[in-house]
């Protein structure tokens, strides 16, 4: 019982990391129909700065908690965005209206690039920070088992049920948000009313990247440890996770982070480790066979 | 067939220039490792400890007279690339080299470096690798099977009261290692048995399940990336875990990786050679140049001492003679005397328990 | 309505519809819709933009399963068959119903021969043996590929393209893609041909062009057409039997002469003051 | 930066864009290239580099002018061109005389750089990934499937050969085929369950398959010999003749031959034996193409209803796409198997997966040629990169970001009509 409920708080977590980087995903595919591979190396990026603004904010001698992680996600949102605008500038935005695999090429190219160009400007060595919130709240103890939730942990899940729902308002309820979703419709129309549909697609990069960006922070704090390869699994489970929830809709990248997280927790802690991610791809390819558009992915009907 | 075949024209061009620009007049040799990729930091180690060999083996005068030229091969730990790289060493006609790091990739890669006749140092701890009846290889540390035995038989005596679980993370090296100080533990069961993903970040899984075991020692096969993540996992988890490893776990960077849980980590490795006196000087020209020799810097150090004495006794770089030397001499360098076994495998590998005491690691009593 | 019968012995019946309604969610496309269709005869459904033309067309070829009914074809060699029950591919491959599409569906980078060829696959699949004898290039399969060559050439020249055959399709002109799609529904040697208004998009003398093709397909060859198609003059022009869907119902049947005088058809296409003072009336 | 459509042309617009390129490049220099972390005993601290940012910021600066001035040419020579582009879809001779030519090459390669064992390995890297690419040609380029996990059908037709060789004594000729079929049937048991997905949940599923191989292969140490993968595979030898020093345990190539044993023998052996199986894959799919299946894989990827609407079943035909495919990728993994003589899951990784893919779209999707071109490329560039050691990579992501914008639709972009009525009749 106790290590249930551990390893729903475990999972809970880690799908929240997983669904705050598939949103990202989820938003740029619906825009431009696109697998940005490159999502989780932007992702990376993001965590590699929070380490260097963490550590040269308490160099500086900031040390309120809550003043550093609000400045450092400031700065580390800021700059991330700035790097998802200038990857969908020079990597996707010329090769817009060629074939489907094109892009997809290009963003296997980015994340390549990015990788190595961390590697070389900040050092292969992983980077640790402190643990900048410490300790957890002792919830129970059942059969010698202590239940801990620790603070970090509940400011990841406070800090992304308060972006689902701020993006979900943005996305439903602004102007950005209505052009957006014209361009997800149709590209051509939208820019026929006169909608700047580049601006639009680059604003959509520019969040998925803050996201990102936001993600990397958490697991920068919850970690503790982050280094340039980190991209590449985070980014095949996020983009997991927004098929399984049905790419293209903002709860379900959500939903199908917190199933991937729940699968790898329970699975790990209850059957065996290694075969946890085998146990994630059986479902998602069962999943997408009863229902080819993920969970709460709108069924395509082709039009005849 | 119209669209047929095509291939050579570009490589045979690019390749072309690529071959004439290596230069004859001095002796290449070669280190190969992961230079890029996860394991990059420890192809930097090897680079740096080889950089300052061979700038010192060149301002003595160099070897039978000539400089050394030093190759950097980078594998990426992907076997398919160290074969490649093996290649390009043999065309580059390298006397000798030092690699590769990975077993996975020392292993293919041997068999080229074999049949090409170039005698090779490896730190590569797999009993695989000189299992093989390659006459080529010398390997300057000891053996996973060695080590495994060592970190057992420590943890059955030392922890004959606590519950052990042991842990690797599903790579060659880790798998190997992890079931070696399985048997080393001789009577003294595992209670758990369990294999990780390397490369991620969330072991809350596996956390909660040696939580739940009551588990309070971890024997761990594989990288300190994932052991200092495991203990801060631990550590919110409120589980108090030690952890016991192999050589991998000598690199620093568990230190600040593991949010100041290092101290609860031990693991074997050959005895320090920053120790040694015979070492000192170097040791301390390599803190100067802000490098810390730990890790697998001595050692590719000692790669280069071995082949210049080598060389220096046997007065030719030929194989014959060279590898002649190498299997029957004994190599005075700064991690210690070594020779080799006729397997090439170091006659005395002596493995020591090493326990991280704040940014330092120190022998174990 | 007059029930006409267009039963004749020299026009033996392909196309038996009965009673179909296809649903979407609350969305009653066709609504208990009964047809007959024969051999030889063009039959046309005509009515406004979201009558239910196109769903019809889809309920024939296995590109909807409809809600209730059933659309029972009459194959000369094979018998009955029910339509509503296979899938797409079959309807076009057993039952010899095939369609075209309203927004043109070429395949835009093959050739015109191409796309010719990809409609006889089935019969040169078959002759290659799945791909065994043709990879042997055995004489069989070479005369198949011969004959299926000789089809095409005979439709390409019967419909003016033969001059474009090496030509990708997508970069030619609406008109000519619509003809391309005809010529590569007829290479499927179809007993029912299902046109989604091919003469959209047409100008003057294209559509006189195929106005001539429709009536010597049907006269010439037998085939049965079915024909939705928003111009009048080629509707009026080819039609042997009408039938005027409305909101998914049948509103009207008959012949050209007889349709054009019938008051629901006015109403539906002209009529909204007389929809309007008729409501007000009831 | 400097890839961008917009064409300012005055003097002061230049200036103003380029500026605009610098500032950029300021922020996303300064916390990668003006700040650094490194290890002060134990903790990180904070390094500047001021400098290097300076001079980031002005390359961009600098290169952005450059670039905007080459872009502006360029472009207006591609209008030129395009205005004098024809519509009919024309034979090109020069294409098949470029492969005749690739061909004679080929041949001759071994040849002109006898004794260079490091040209001739990396050409038959170069012919693997080349048949790889054919592979995936029909899968990606014809049949339109996309497919990010073809490297699990090279894992299987490896580890087929490895596993039937150590275990049973299977010699290559023996195994390739069965490894083939083997592959298909994984073909078929992946295809059949998902195909009917969408395209990008298509590729989500395929990746998925290539990881659960992997991972099987990685974690059924019973079966597979786990992380350790499996060793000392036989190599392949010249019709029973084991290219090994002399001994006296029978005849070996050289002692058969009367030549003075050299490894280089089997190398060479090897060049030619991929050399031919890429020629056989080539014959194969470009005969396939002209089939009835070739021409219907393209259909289905040009579109399916259409094709459903000509009585095309669509399912069939792109099983037997994913089928030929995964064989084709089964017949590479032999080959590759028997030349390591060692394999393990961490050659067939996803990102094996998605060079292959790489090479089918930068060649140009269905271009036969266009495979070879991109295999070169992605092959020898990393090689060549070996000697800016960690630039490598870095170079290499940048340099299929920039083939790929300059040539959206691949190297060799235009696709050969398979039959001309001229040439036909």
């Amino acid at each position: 019982m106790g290590q249930f409920i551990q390893q729903l708080i475990n999972g809970l977590t880690l799908g929240a990391v997983y669904g705050l980087i598939a949103l990202g995903y989820t938003m740029v595919y619906g825009i431009i129909g696109m697998i940005n591979f490159a999502h989780g190396d932007v992702y990376m990026v993001s965590a590699i700065m929070a380490v260097t603004f963490i550590t040269l904010l308490s160099a500086l001698g900031i040390s309120s908690v809550p003043l550093m992680l609000v400045l450092v996600l400031v700065i580390v949102i800021a700059l991330t965005s700035v790097y998802g605008w200038t990857v969908e500038r020079t990597a996707y935005r010329p090769l817009r209206n060629s074939t489907r695999l094109a892009p997809l090429i290009s963003a296997i190219g980015m994340s390549i690039f990015l990788q190595n160009m961390v590697q070389i400007t900040q050092g292969a060595r992983v980077k640790p920070v402190p643990t900048l919130l410490p300790g957890s709240l002792e919830l129970f103890t059942a059969n010698g088992f202590t239940v801990h939730l620790a603070y970090t942990q509940i400011l990841i899940v406070l800090v992304t049920v308060a972006l689902l729902i701020g993006f979900t308002a943005l996305i439903t309820r602004t102007s950005f948000g209505r052009q957006q979703r014209a361009c997800e419709q149709d590209r051509t129309m939208t820019a026929l009313l006169g909608i700047n549909v580049d601006r639009t697609i680059s604003l959509t990069f520019m969040l998925g990247a803050a996201l990102a960006a936001v993600a990397g922070v958490m697991v920068t704090v919850y970690y503790g440890v982050v280094d340039f390869s980190i991209g590449f699994v985070a980014g095949i489970k996020a983009f997991t996770a927004a098929v399984l929830g049905g790419i293209g809709s903002l709860p379900g990248a959500m939903l199908g982070g917190l199933i991937i997280g729940m699968i790898e927790s329970f699975w790990s802690a209850y059957l065996s480790p290694e075969y946890k991610d085998v146990a994630t791809f059986v479902i998602l390819i069962l999943v997408l066979m009863f229902r080819p558009s993920g969970l709460l992915g709108r069924p395509e009907v082709e039009k005849v | 067939m119209k669209t047929a075949m095509k291939k050579l024209l570009p490589v045979a061009a690019s390749l072309v220039t690529l071959i004439s620009a290596s230069a004859f007049a001095d002796y290449e040799v070669a280190i190969a490792g992961p230079m890029t990729g996860e394991y990059a930091s420890a192809g930097e180690q090897i680079r740096k400890g080889a950089e300052m060999a061979i700038a010192d083996i060149n301002a003595k005068g160099g070897v039978l007279g000539q400089k050394l030229k030093l190759e950097i091969g980078d594998d990426a730990c992907d076997p398919k690339q160290a074969v490649s790289v093996a290649n390009a060493m043999v065309n580059k006609h390298i006397v000798f080299m030092h690699g590769h790091w990975c077993s996975s990739s020392t292993i293919p890669a041997s068999e080229i470096y074999n049949e090409a006749q170039i005698p090779m140092a490896t730190v590569s701890t797999n009993p695989k690798v000189t299992e093989r009846g390659l006459k080529n290889i010398f390997r300057i540390m000891g053996r996973d099977d060695q080590q495994g035995e060592i970190g057992g038989k420590f943890l059955a005596s030392k922890f004959a009261n606590k519950k052990i679980a042991v842990v690797d993370d599903k790579s060659a090296y880790g798998k190997g290692l992890a079931d070696e100080i399985a048997e080393g533990m001789g009577s003294k069961k595992p209670v758990l048995r369990e294999s990780i993903t390397a490369g991620e970040k969330d072991y809350s899984g596996l956390v909660s399940k040696l939580k739940a075991a009551g588990v309070e020692v971890m024997a761990y096969g594989g990288y300190h990336t994932e052991v200092a993540l495991i203990l801060r996992q631990a550590q919110q988890a409120g589980l108090k875990l030690q952890v016991l490893g192999g050589d991998t776990l000598s690199n620093n960077e568990i230190v600040g990786a593991s949010g100041g849980n290092a101290d609860a980590v031990m693991f074997t490795f050959a005895p320090d050679s920053r120790k040694n006196p015979e070492a000192a000087d170097v040791v301390k020209r390599f803190r100067d140049a802000k490098v810390e020799p730990d890790g697998y810097v001595l050692y590719a150090y000692a790669a280069f001492q071995l082949f210049q004495q080598a060389a220096t006794q046997a007065k030719t770089v030929k194989y014959t003679d060279l590898q002649k030397a190498l299997a029957g001499g004994t190599f005075n360098t700064v991690v210690g005397k070594l020779s080799f076994d006729a397997k090439g495998d170091l006659k005395s590998p002596g493995f020591v328990v090493y326990q991280w005491k704040g940014n330092q690691y120190d022998v174990l009593k | 309505m007059s029930a006409l019968n267009p039963h004749d012995p020299a026009s033996p019946l392909l196309l038996e519809v009965e009673n179909l309604t296809m649903r979407f969610g609350g969305l009653t496309a066709l609504d208990n819709l009964s047809l007959q269709v024969p051999a030889g005869k063009v039959t046309s459904i005509i009515g406004p933009n979201g009558a239910g033309k196109t769903t019809f067309f889809n309920c024939l070829t296995g590109f909807y399963k409809p809600t209730e009914g059933s659309v029972r074809m009459h194959h000369p060699q094979r018998g009955p068959m029910l339509l509503n029950q296979m899938p797409s591919y079959h309807v076009a491959r057993k039952a010899g119903v095939v369609r075209t599409f309203q927004n043109i569906r070429l395949f835009p980078n093959m050739t015109v021969l191409e796309n010719l060829m990809v409609a006889q696959h089935n019969a040169l699949q078959h002759a290659s043996r799945f791909s065994l004898a043709g990879l042997l290039g055995l004489k069989d399969y070479r005369q198949a590929r011969e004959a299926a060559l000789e089809k095409a050439r005979t439709w390409l020249t019967r419909l003016n393209l033969l001059d474009r055959a090496d030509t990708v399709t997508g970069n030619l002109s609406y008109g000519t893609q619509r003809r391309i799609e005809i010529a590569r529904a007829l290479c499927v040697d179809p007993l029912l041909l299902c046109l989604d208004e091919p003469a959209a998009g047409l100008n003057p003398r294209e559509s006189a062009e195929l106005n001539e093709l429709l009536l010597y397909l049907s006269r010439e060859h037998g085939k049965g057409i079915l024909l939705i198609e928003h111009d009048m003059s080629v509707v009026m022009r080819v039609s042997d039997h009408i039938c005027v869907l409305n909101f998914g119902h049948k509103i009207a049947e008959g012949s050209p002469q007889h349709i054009q005088q019938d008051p629901h058809v006015i109403k539906a296409y002209l009529g909204e003051e007389d929809k309007d003072t008729e409501e007000a009336a009831a | 930066m400097g890839l961008l459509i917009t064409q300012p042309k005055g003097a002061a617009q230049r200036l103003k864009d380029g500026v605009g390129a610098a500032l950029i490049a300021l922020v996303l220099g300064v916390p990668m290239l003006g700040l650094a972390t490194a290890d002060v005993g134990g903790a990180l601290a904070v390094i500047t580099r001021w400098p290097l940012l300076a001079g980031f910021v002005g390359v961009v600066f600098v290169g952005r002018l450059f670039f905007q001035w080459l872009i502006d040419i360029f472009s207006l020579r591609k209008k030129r061109r395009e205005q004098a582009r024809p519509a009919v879809a024309k034979s090109r001779p020069w294409l098949t005389w470029i492969g005749f030519a690739a061909l004679g090459l080929a041949v001759m390669l071994p040849i002109a750089f006898s004794g260079n064992r490091y040209v001739i390995d990396t050409a038959t890297t170069v012919l693997i990934y080349v048949m790889l690419g054919w592979g995936l040609n029909v899968v990606v380029g014809l049949a339109g499937l996309l497919d990010l996990g073809y490297v699990a059908f090279y894992a299987v037709g490896a580890y087929s050969y490895g596993l039937l060789s150590t275990h049973f004594g299977w010699g290559f000729w023996q195994t390739l085929p069965v490894a083939g079929l083997l592959a298909a049937s994984f073909g078929l048991l992946l295809g059949w369950p998902t195909l009917r997905l969408r395209g990008d949940y298509l590729a989500i599923v395929t990746l998925g398959f290539g990881e659960i191989i992997r991972l099987i292969l990685l974690n059924w140490t019973e079966f597979s010999g786990g992380p350790n993968g499996v060793n000392s595979i036989p190599r392949p030898t010249f019709f029973g003749l084991p290219f090994k020093p002399d001994s006296d345990d029978g005849a070996t190539f050289a002692s058969f031959f009367h030549l003075e044993y050299s490894p280089d023998h089997r190398v060479t052996f090897l060049y030619y034996l991929i050399l031919a199986l890429a020629l056989l894959t080539n014959l194969f799919v470009s005969r396939l193409r002209k089939l009835p299946v070739g021409l219907a894989w393209e259909a289905v990827r040009e579109d399916e209803l259409a094709c459903k609407a000509m009585g095309i079943n669509v399912t069939n035909i792109k099983l037997s796409a994913f089928a030929i495919g995964a064989m084709l990728g089964g017949f590479a993994g032999v080959f590759f198997a028997a030349r390591q003589g060692f394999i393990s899951p961490e050659s067939f990784v996803f990102s094996e997966s998605a060079t292959i893919l790489a090479i089918v779209v930068l060649g140009g999707m269905g271009s036969q040629l266009g495979v070879v071109i991109a295999a070169l490329l992605l092959v020898v560039l990393p090689e060549l990169g070996r000697d800016f050691s960690e630039y490598r990579m870095f170079l290499f992501g940048a340099a299929m970001i920039l083939i790929m914008v300059w040539r959206p639709g691949g190297i060799i972009a235009k696709r050969e009509p398979t039959l001309r009525l001229g040439a036909a009749a």
